[in-house]
């Protein structure tokens, strides 16, 4: 019953912020809902059994990546620029122009139904468990044994991705004082008031 | 909920005839409802406990700020000014609640109730005493970690909506400092994590059990320092001085909070204090022991769970008094004094101390310092 | 390390709606006891004084942002180490100690090799970072 | 009971927020925000296949990895972000066609 409790508030909650993070116009709120996501995201790990995923979704998500979004947001100005329409169908064509997107959605569909048709075994006769128990094996531990078992050869790559982000994200925000001379403001100008 | 507070309750005897009871009369087991009312129960008796502690760190720093510097401090409420929080209380409730009118109004009512947020959650897993324990989670450490990390969020937000430039500056002070020092904090707690092979608190403080040179901080050379490395982040994450920096009163007039007043400023204070007190908690649980007392007595029983409690509680005092003592003793850091220790000093510190820990576990098998030192002498690991 | 059920996050829950409740009532009676009367010079930013010049919402500085940056790589890195942290003693009771402390090593000797970097490339500096990007 | 299905559909919306998100934004910030949430969807996928077809948890070290790519991702995106705002003094995403061929619209 509790675990029914736990799914609905935090579906409740995630599809509001949701709607609202589509909703608003102003990107700091709406890095606010994106909290209010993430945190519901962490409420479905828990009744999905996954303690230690839904810690580190808290942890990594709330305590790094929203910060750093907000001081992006903060840094840049927080200014959002509304396409040209709102309405559903000026929204469509920002991809590219309305044929190209018309002819590619179209393609989409035709693949996809088509992908569900070869793959409909796999649809529809997957085996599903429904899980009546309530009570959860301790996670961590098989996480960590998979960790230096099974995907060793991950774990160890994603700390070389790790340096490789963390020397890539140093170089390219270090704050530099000149800016580029290709980019000087005549060369600037092409761009700017034209396009909003 | 076995090993928490409401498990503890339900062994009761009248509250198994409750039970019982209840069970037959509404038709399905009732466990769980009774569990839930014992819990929000002790969830309002926690809570008000820390905040009426929160309340008397505001006395207690005013009162041992004035015996280091001579003076009498608050005298007049009370004896001994002991009822100047009602005081404060009364006049945080009573004031009038501003907005300055560019604010983000959304962001600058939701930013205090993150910090408090942040807070409060973080309550649940503290170890008071063996079964005064809200929630002894799996990953209890971790999600005390993760789930105290908001509390940079709701600074950030508080010193953005503000609109004020001293509260911006504050503010990203805060954000930054907090998530700097983060790194040598959860590597402090990832050493203890090596050494006990769990993160739950019971796990942890069960392993330290006995008498004080099972303390993990006497474990190993390591871990000694590591205590130190941990003390000093977590006056940086409660943002305390000497690293007060995004309040720092003589440049940055009030730092994030600067606008904020009457009742959202006491929330934010209030969730300062309990922090201090909440993140202390957690270094005794880690570092000193918890709630264990050198020798068994009345284990189970109430008055044997009150006496466990009286430990925590006095050695997370003699931390806050340490709290309390070093803001009014160091001078206040510059930024990039501030930096620089964090990622210069702490963190490499913290990673040696990581490595040589490990390399502790393969050669000595884990064994603590004193075992090895006294090899032979009586090993009291009582409390398994 | 037993097998928990779903109910031990029950408190936490509850601890999160006494969050709000303790908001909620905070506010409300602050509501009811304290005057309101909004307007005039009391709205305006304080800045000691003086009128405030434009919005604060414009101001900019990337040097705290490079230190997110690399915080939010080491805290990714701690998440992982967590897991394998937690067996460490069990597998080293088990005889596999020297695999896992090389495991174990060598993720950590790759962190360090990142804070060495940005130790060496003055993005650690707070000062710094400006004069020596511009030399080069 | 809860099913299989409601996870799947809770992680359609964020799918599908996500797209929406990237499609009809034009600040870079806010397509990364959207990246997130596809991310996280495709992460609470794996979680939940774990738990009703599979008795082992390789979902959840495939939910754990995606974190982490997401949150390299994120750093490295911002990164960018801020280096463009750098140059260019905006965070339009149609400001970045320095190479763009002159094309008939």
């Amino acid at each position: 019953m509790f675990s029914d409790i736990l799914f609905l508030s935090s579906s409740s909650l995630i599809i509001a912020s949701c709607v609202l993070m589509m909703w608003t116009k102003n990107l700091m709120h709406s890095c606010v809902y994106l909290l209010g996501v993430l945190i519901g995201i962490a409420g479905l790990y828990l009744t999905l059994g996954a303690d230690f995923v839904a810690a580190t979704q808290v942890m990594v998500y709330v305590g790094g990546v929203v910060i750093l979004m907000l001081f992006a947001v903060m840094l840049t100005g927080g200014k959002d620029f509304q396409s040209r329409s709102q309405k559903i169908l000026g929204l469509l064509p920002l991809m590219g122009s309305k044929y190209t997107f018309m002819w590619g959605s179209a393609t989409a569909m035709v693949f996809g139904f088509c992908q569900i048709y070869f793959f409909r075994h796999l649809f529809f006769e997957l085996k599903v468990q429904e899980t009546t128990s309530n009570q959860y094996a301790p996670t961590i531990e098989k996480i960590g044994e998979l960790l230096i078992t099974d995907h060793v050869v991950a774990f160890e790559i994603s700390s070389v991705l790790l340096l490789g982000a963390l020397v890539g994200a140093a170089i390219i925000a270090r704050p530099r004082k000149e800016r580029p001379a290709f980019l000087e403001p005549d060369h600037h100008d092409d761009h700017g008031e034209d396009h909003h | 909920m076995e090993n928490t507070i409401a498990g503890y309750f339900l062994k009761f005897e009248p509250l198994k005839y409750l039970v019982t009871n209840s069970s037959a009369w509404l038709g399905f087991d009732t466990t769980v409802l009774i569990g839930f009312i014992i819990f929000l129960t002790f969830g309002i008796v926690f809570l008000g406990f820390l905040a009426t502690v929160g309340g008397f760190g505001t006395i207690a720093e005013r009162k041992i700020s004035a015996d280091l510097q001579a003076r009498i401090g608050p005298n007049r409420v009370g004896p001994y000014g002991a009822f100047q929080l009602i005081a404060d209380g009364i006049k945080m409730l009573s004031k009038e609640d501003i907005m300055p009118r560019d604010a983000d109004k959304f962001l600058y009512y939701l930013a205090p109730f993150l910090s408090l947020f942040g807070v409060v959650c973080t309550i649940a897993v503290v170890p008071f005493s063996e079964n005064f324990i809200m929630a002894d989670l799996n990953v209890g450490v971790f999600y005390a970690l993760a789930i105290s990390s908001l509390v940079g969020v709701g600074i950030f937000l508080g010193g953005y909506a503000s609109n004020s430039k001293w509260s911006l500056l504050g503010g990203m002070r805060g954000a930054s400092q907090i998530i700097s020092y983060e790194i040598p904090v959860t590597l402090c707690i990832m050493m203890i994590v090596l050494l006990a092979g769990g993160l739950s608190f019971g796990a942890i403080i069960d392993e330290q059990a006995g008498m004080p040179w099972n303390w993990y901080i006497f474990h190993n050379p390591f871990t000694f320092i590591g205590f130190f490395i941990f003390f000093v982040s977590a006056l940086a994450e409660t943002n305390r001085a000497p690293f007060d920096l995004p309040e720092a009163e003589s440049e940055l007039v009030s730092g994030y909070h600067t606008e904020y007043t009457g009742i959202r400023f006491g929330l934010f204070a209030l969730a300062e204090y309990i922090e201090i007190f909440v993140v202390n908690g957690v270094a005794v649980s880690l570092f000193l022991g918890g709630y264990h007392l050198p020798f068994s007595f009345l284990e189970g029983t109430i008055p044997g769970n009150l006496l466990q409690f009286g430990t925590f509680f006095i050695k997370t005092c003699v931390l806050y008094y340490v709290v309390i003592w070093i803001r009014w003793t160091f001078p206040r850091l510059r930024v990039d004094q501030l930096m620089s220790i964090c990622w210069k000093y702490l963190t490499p510190i913290a990673i040696f101390n990581l490595v040589g820990v490990a390399i502790w576990i393969v050669c000595f098998d884990g064994q603590s310092m004193f075992n090895l030192l006294f090899t032979g002498a009586s090993h009291s690991g009582g409390g398994h | 390390m037993s097998n928990q059920s779903l109910n031990a996050f029950m408190p936490i829950i509850i601890m999160m709606g006494l969050a709000l409740g303790l908001y909620g009532a905070a506010l409300l009676v602050a509501h009811l006891l304290s005057p309101s009367k909004p307007g005039g010079k009391k709205d305006m930013p304080y800045e000691c004084g003086e009128e405030p010049v434009g919005s604060a919402w414009s101001m900019f500085n990337v040097r705290f942002y490079v230190v997110g940056l690399i915080f939010i790589i080491f805290d990714v890195e701690s998440v992982l180490m967590f897991p394998v942290a937690t067996i460490f003693r069990k597998m080293n009771a088990m005889g596999e100690g020297t695999y896992i402390l090389i495991i174990f090593l060598s993720f950590i000797s790759v962190l360090l090799e990142g804070i060495a970097y940005c130790w060496k490339k003055g993005d650690l500096d707070w000062v710094k970072s400006y004069k020596r990007s511009a030399d080069s | 009971m809860i099913t299989l299905k409601a996870y799947l559909f809770i992680s359609l919306v964020l799918f599908v927020t996500g797209l929406v998100i990237i499609i009809s934004r034009k600040n870079i910030v806010a397509i990364l925000l959207g990246i997130e949430l596809i991310l996280n969807s495709a992460a609470l996928n794996f979680v939940a296949y774990s738990k009703y077809t599979a008795v082992n948890l390789d979902g959840h070290v495939f939910a754990l990895f995606i974190i982490v790519i997401a949150a390299a991702e994120a750093a490295v995106g911002l990164a960018i972000v801020i280096r463009f705002f750098q140059v260019k003094e905006s965070v339009h995403i149609d400001e970045a066609s320095d190479l763009r061929e002159e094309l008939t619209r």
